[in-house]
């Protein structure tokens, strides 16, 4: 009980730093904030599946991509007001993880990322097939309307930064409770020990279904996010490179912690913002960093943390 | 996964100086961030690919800025004020070009950025020019500025898009080399425009296009496609880019043996790569478009030598320090005469600072005929204010003794279309 | 027999590439009845839990729970319908605390976490390992985690209790442990034991089924089943040596 | 083309996209066999195998066939002993734990990439094949005479093609041999089956593994040098290699040498035959979705068998 009043403490308590530091960063750095808090609803769709419930996915770029692809399209085709859109790119999602979810999930371990990986290389691939209306790998640039919610214009630094942090907050608040719920603690349960969980009554089958399902949905939900606040959407966001930087972050952080997706953003955006300044090789700088990381603290940051000062970190 | 325990203090300690060391970038951000109004160089942003799948243009688009920019210096900078180029790498991928943007803005105080050639960073950065009011002078020769896509920050000065490209060469593809077209295109935007807006201008040359083959992006082989080329075509248009332009050459001439239709290819399935290359032998006689002629002509302007020697590139289009380093001729020119455009710009608009935007693209938007020159070394062109796009010759050279000969020069009238846009009256 | 028939099982057959680990057996166990279910290494022991408890597909024969046909119903679901089941090789939840652990197994059917903690309380205070109740459950010792296991059993409060060897590898007063344990089983409790150590066998069964080879040979009330010379010559003439 | 003639041509591409495929899977599989890691980097490998084939020939000068011969040789070698180095460097250190070594082979990845890009550049770089003879093949058609030979355009094969398949077929059988006939694969597959066993009879594990990880990436490299002739090398050609080399190793089945020359054949030749009916991109589409399916359907691979 104690622990679940430090956890309020502590997702309230950064959800107040980070709107301290929306309102007094310098313009550059409120950009990157906007850019780092969108991702980590990203990373935090996909710690769900992987840090929570054990399943690797090499194929979440294709829930991204579904959120991007169904929000743009339906607005720029459409017509649909951001609103409807935001919708319409979550329930694509959804959908899509719970069709390639059913299946990928016949398959275990390294069979089911090659799975996950091919499925959505065949999303990516459809995105170009379809070029006459999704402009292939080139994109396209959404319309005014698109960026308009709830009266106000996203295309406004100030206005996108309060829309990041609020889509933010939510999601963060909202996984730091699902992981002290039932379903949570069984997800992480299922990770530990699937064939115990379900001989414990378990339908571990259904929750993992699920556990992929929501997986999917929070990352269409960033990617829907990430077309309406910054106005693009295009393929490169499909490709097999947008499924391996979720891991990445992940692991950094800390997989199967609420702060982990968050952290390890952030690390990598500033690691490599700050590398480039530097050197072109700033990809170099970030491959040593993962080699650096795997060696010296492989729980990822928040990992550590917890090993080494709070255990009871959620 | 149990972990030997580790000294914790040394970690504690990299922490704290990891915490430091982001609050010194921090705070030296906010430090640099005064604006150069008025005062000091112009600060212009270069957007590169020097990384990701663009590097091979974006290193030869790098030397040629580098270059125009030292004589834009050499011959005392814009309106008395020296230049500093920033560039930063986009590695090719649209989330970064954006990113790149925002540290244009905010972390160096950019007056504007230019450059970038690939259409996907192209089309995910000018959202957020427009959002930043900078200034966004792209090098891409897509559509997508003159089709209206885009927005008021966004122009093309300095290089003719795709749609004129292919329009104007079609009346002599038609006239010249054959009537019965085959398409072979890349399965993504570029090669889409590719496929419109040729099919529409050999239709109205009285030819046809019998087949259009789509070609998978990445693909490294490439002999499986070509049977689908009919055999009374009569005609080949091909177009290719990335990495493995080369090795669809070859294959296509593995293909043929020698015995298959006349070809027309642009040189972007070429660009970057030695004409002589092994395996190349059978391009002899056949014809390619070039944005510039790669091989100095017989009729070679001084415009053209000064621009050679100024990049550093031979006769042959080749870098003088290594003849197998052969340049992307056809396109890089477009970044020279954008720096052209940009000084003649600012020094209408009397630019002084970011607050002077509106006007320079106002001084640019003013602007028609830009002569054959030092400043256009390509050839004399036309700008159109209202669709931000500009019009210039085009060139079909044919392979002869493994150098490429022009045999047709388009006019600059050839090239130009119904306006898709105003962007004039947009507001800024 | 008053009693109502819990489990019943038709004609249970199974066979892994040729090789007959089950044939035909039928069984019938009541509720509150200890069944000890022993024979040699290899008899089919395990592979017929497992059939029982879902885990294996049997090739032939129905299982039956409380008369209901449950052989086409995966695991879980029987595990929902009452059972509970103990791992022949220790299976917990090793990197979680042990609380946790106990907690996982009640928290399907108890509503509310403040009486999920309640019982996990008092089952782990039930089997001692209250004062170990927040190191990780990988962190006890072999024989605790046996406990541990057979506390997670027990908080489901099942009416079939299928336990799989619990006494493997466990000492001399760790075995006293758990025949209390299983003293303490509410009476309508079934338990279906598999049990190399006869002394614990004679000491809980009510009944016992012998197989061998796959082959169900004996049933019966300990006494007879130790008179019994067929038992005797596969079975307890070589079961500890 | 007509249909009998292009499908002809797509078998013949898809052969020598087998055999390369082939090779470079075969490095993936022996590592994820006996070593129990996904290596990412394995496609790395096979791009520094063709960029130091491109670096050997140029220093050889020469004839290209001279300068071809020394890339398959020191090319392979070369890689291997990069990837002994990285094996003990970093998979050793972090135990060979399955996730840990996918992040650090992300890591090492980039770091080849980059180290590449800045050294080797970015542009696609040709090797020139030793020998490059066309060879026009004739296929069969009716006429008022009864079925008569032509030449039809563009079916043809280069004597090098040949080469490649043939080459691939070589090396596959000498490692065939390697692993069934010697002291060295006997220890290997040992290793594979149990490795606390084999440790218990005394085999050196850890050296057993820097020797695999390095064999591994040295037939990566050995692919890529076959193929830098028909292709070129590029900083960011290891992309394709390595998803194709995943899917053979996983519908081959683990470590199973036939298993995985039948799946190479199988994705090689997939991709030609299915592209003969269906538009280029759509082809591909299909035939990844199939391959996925299979995976589905047939979770242990084609070659292996169900696990009770």
């Amino acid at each position: 009980m104690i622990d679940a009043r430090r956890s309020l403490l502590l997702h309230g308590g950064i959800v107040a730093c980070l709107a301290l530091l929306a309102a007094t960063l310098p313009a550059y750095h409120a950009g990157n904030l906007t850019r780092i808090l969108v991702l980590a609803v990203y990373a935090m769709g996909y710690n769900l599946l992987f840090g929570y419930t054990g399943l690797l996915s090499l194929g979440h770029a294709l829930f991204f991509a579904a959120g991007m692809y169904g929000f743009g399209l339906s607005a720029a085709l459409g017509g649909l007001s951001a609103g409807a859109a935001l919708l319409a790119g979550v329930a694509a999602a959804a959908l899509v993880a719970g069709l390639t979810g059913a299946l990928a999930l016949r398959t275990r371990d390294v069979a089911f990322m090659i799975v996950t990986l091919m499925f959505a290389q065949a999303g990516y691939l459809t995105i170009l097939y379809l070029g006459t209306w999704t402009r292939g790998d080139e994109g396209f640039v959404l319309p005014a309307a698109a960026r308009r919610l709830a009266g106000f214009d996203l295309r406004g630094d100030g206005a996108r930064l309060v829309a990041a942090l609020t889509l933010f907050s939510a999601c963060f608040l909202a996984t730091a409770a699902l992981t002290g719920s039932r379903l949570g603690r069984t997800l992480i349960a299922i990770r530990e020990n699937e064939e115990r969980a379900r001989m414990l009554g378990y339908d571990t089958a259904r929750l993992k279904l699920v556990a992929v399902v929501l997986s999917g949905t929070l990352s269409g939900l960033a990617g829907a996010a990430y077309a309406m606040l910054f106005g693009y959407v295009g393929a490169s966001f499909a490709t097999v490179q947008y499924s391996i930087l979720p891991l990445l972050w992940v692991l950094l952080g800390g997989a199967g912690t609420t702060v982990g997706p968050l952290v390890g953003v952030a690390l990598m955006f500033y690691l490599i913002d700050w590398s480039s300044r530097v050197t072109d090789a700033y990809m170099l700088v970030a491959g040593a960093a993962l080699i650096g990381l795997t060696l010296f603290a492989p729980q990822g940051v928040a990992g550590l943390i917890r090993r080494k000062a709070a255990p009871w970190l959620p | 996964m149990t972990q030997p325990p580790r000294p914790a203090p040394t970690r504690r300690r990299a922490l704290a100086t990891f915490g430091a060391a982001g609050a010194a970038v921090l705070l030296g951000d906010v430090a640099r961030m005064a604006h150069s109004q008025g005062a000091g160089p112009l600060k212009l942003g270069f957007q590169v690919h020097r990384t990701g799948i663009g590097a091979a243009y974006g290193r030869w688009y790098e030397r040629v800025a580098t270059a125009a920019v030292a004589r834009i210096n050499d011959a005392g900078g814009i309106a008395g004020r020296q230049v500093r180029m920033i560039a930063e790498d986009d590695g090719t991928d649209p989330r970064r070009g954006a990113e790149v943007l925002d540290r244009f803005a905010n972390l160096h105080g950019a007056d504007l950025v230019f450059g970038p050639l690939f259409s996907n960073v192209v089309i995910g950065s000018a959202p957020r020019a427009a959002e930043l009011k900078m200034p966004y002078f792209v090098v891409s020769e897509g559509h997508h500025v003159a089709s209206g896509t885009l927005n008021r920050y966004t122009l093309q000065p300095g290089i003719t898009d795709v749609k004129s490209q292919v329009r104007s060469v079609a009346p002599y593809v038609a006239a010249n080399i054959g009537r019965k077209v085959t398409m072979i295109f890349p399965d993504f935007a570029f090669g889409h425009d590719h496929r419109e807006f040729f099919t529409d201008a050999i239709a109205a040359q009285g030819g046809e296009v019998i087949a259009q083959i789509p070609v998978p992006p990445a693909e490294t082989s490439f002999t499986r496609y070509f049977p689908r080329i009919p055999r009374e075509t009569e005609v080949l248009y091909h177009v290719m880019v990335g990495p493995a332009v080369l090795t669809f050459v070859r294959e296509m001439g593995e293909f043929f043996g020698g015995r298959g239709p006349a070809l027309f290819g642009f040189i972007d399935s070429l660009e970057a790569v030695d004409i002589a290359s092994p395996g190349l032998e059978f391009l002899e006689g056949s014809h390619l478009w070039e944005g510039m002629p790669r091989f100095a002509q017989p009729d070679q302007t001084g415009h053209d030598a000064r621009y050679r020697a100024a990049v550093g590139v031979d006769d042959t289009g080749a870098s003088i320090d290594d003849p197998r380093d052969v340049s992307t001729y056809a396109h890089m020119f477009g970044v020279w005469e954008t720096l052209s455009v940009i000084k003649a710009g600012m020094e209408t608009a009397g630019y002084r600072g970011p607050s002077d935007r509106p006007a320079l693209i106002e001084a640019v938007e003013a602007m028609t005929d830009m002569p054959l020159s030092d400043d256009h070394p390509q050839g004399d062109k036309l700008f159109n204010g209202r669709t931000h796009q500009v019009f210039g010759r085009q060139s079909v050279s044919r392979v002869e003794g493994g150098r490429l000969i022009r045999v047709h020069e388009t006019s600059v009238e050839d090239t130009l279309y119904e306006d898709e846009v105003d962007y004039t009256t947009r507001p800024f | 027999m008053a009693a109502v028939t819990l489990l019943e099982t038709r004609g249970l057959s199974k066979s892994f590439g040729g090789v007959t680990a089950c044939d035909g057996i039928d069984l019938a166990l009541p509720a509150g009845e200890t069944l000890a279910l022993i024979g040699p290494n290899g008899s089919g022991k395990s592979t017929f839990t497992a059939m029982i408890a879902g885990r294996i597909r049997p090739d032939r024969g129905r299982v039956l729970l409380r008369g209901r046909d449950v052989t086409a119903l995966p695991a879980h679901a029987r595990i929902a319908m009452g059972m509970a089941y103990t791992f022949q090789i220790t299976s917990v939840f090793a990197d979680l605390p042990v609380r946790e652990n106990v907690a996982l197994a009640l928290r399907r059917t108890v509503r509310g976490e403040g009486r999920v903690q309640l019982r996990t309380e008092q089952t782990l205070g039930r089997v001692g390992l209250l004062a170990r109740a927040d190191q990780p459950a990988g962190d006890l010792s072999y024989g605790h985690q046996r406990v541990l296991e057979i506390a997670m059993g027990l908080a489901q409060n099942p009416a079939l209790f299928i336990l799989d060897e619990p006494t493997q590898g466990l000492s001399e007063p760790e075995v006293a442990e758990f025949v209390a344990l299983m003293d303490d089983l509410p009476a309508a409790t079934a338990v279906l034991l598999v049990e190399h150590n006869m002394d614990v066998v004679m000491r809980l069964a009510g009944r016992i089924a012998v197989l061998d080879a796959g082959g169900l040979i004996a049933v019966g009330p300990p006494d007879r089943i130790r008179a019994d010379p067929a038992v005797q010559a596969a079975y307890l003439g070589t079961a500890d040596a | 083309m007509e249909f009998g003639p292009h499908l002809m041509l797509a078998l013949l591409e898809g052969a020598v996209t087998s055999a390369v495929l082939a090779l470079t899977a075969m490095g993936l599989s022996l590592v994820f066999g006996v070593m129990r890691v996904v290596n990412v980097a394995h496609g790395a490998f096979f791009m520094l195998g063709a960029v130091a084939a491109w670096w050997i020939a140029q220093l050889v000068g020469a004839h290209p066939a001279l300068g071809f011969a020394a890339a398959l040789l020191a090319a392979p070698l070369l890689v291997g002993a990069g990837a002994m180095l990285a094996d003990r460097l970093i998979l050793a250190r972090v135990g060979y734990d399955p996730e840990r070594t996918i992040v650090a082979t992300i890591g090492l990845m980039y770091v080849i990439e980059q180290t590449v890009l800045m050294g080797f550049g970015p542009d696609a770089r040709p090797v020139a094949p030793p020998f490059d003879a066309r060879i026009a093949l004739p296929w069969v058609e009716r006429t008022a005479e009864g079925l008569a030979l032509y030449w039809p355009w563009g079916l043809s094969i280069t004597a090098y093609k040949l080469f490649v398949i043939a080459a691939a077929a070589a090396i596959l059988a000498g490692l065939w041999a390697l692993m069934t006939r010697t002291g060295a694969g006997l220890v290997m597959r040992a290793t594979q089956q149990d490795r606390d066993m084999a440790r218990a009879f005394g085999v050196p594990v850890s050296r057993v593994f820097a020797r695999v990880f390095g064999l591994g990436a040295a037939l990566a490299a050995m692919g890529a040098v076959l193929v830098v002739p028909i292709q070129q090398a590029h900083y960011l050609m290891g992309g394709d290699p390595l998803l194709l080399s995943f899917i053979v190793v996983i519908i081959g089945g683990l470590g199973s040498l036939p298993g995985t020359v039948v799946a190479a054949l199988l994705i090689g030749m997939t991709d030609g035959i299915v592209s003969v009916f269906l538009s280029p991109t759509l082809a591909k589409i299909v035939a990844t979705l199939a391959v996925a399916l299979v995976l589905v359907f047939r979770p242990q691979g084609l070659m292996g068998r169900a696990r009770a």
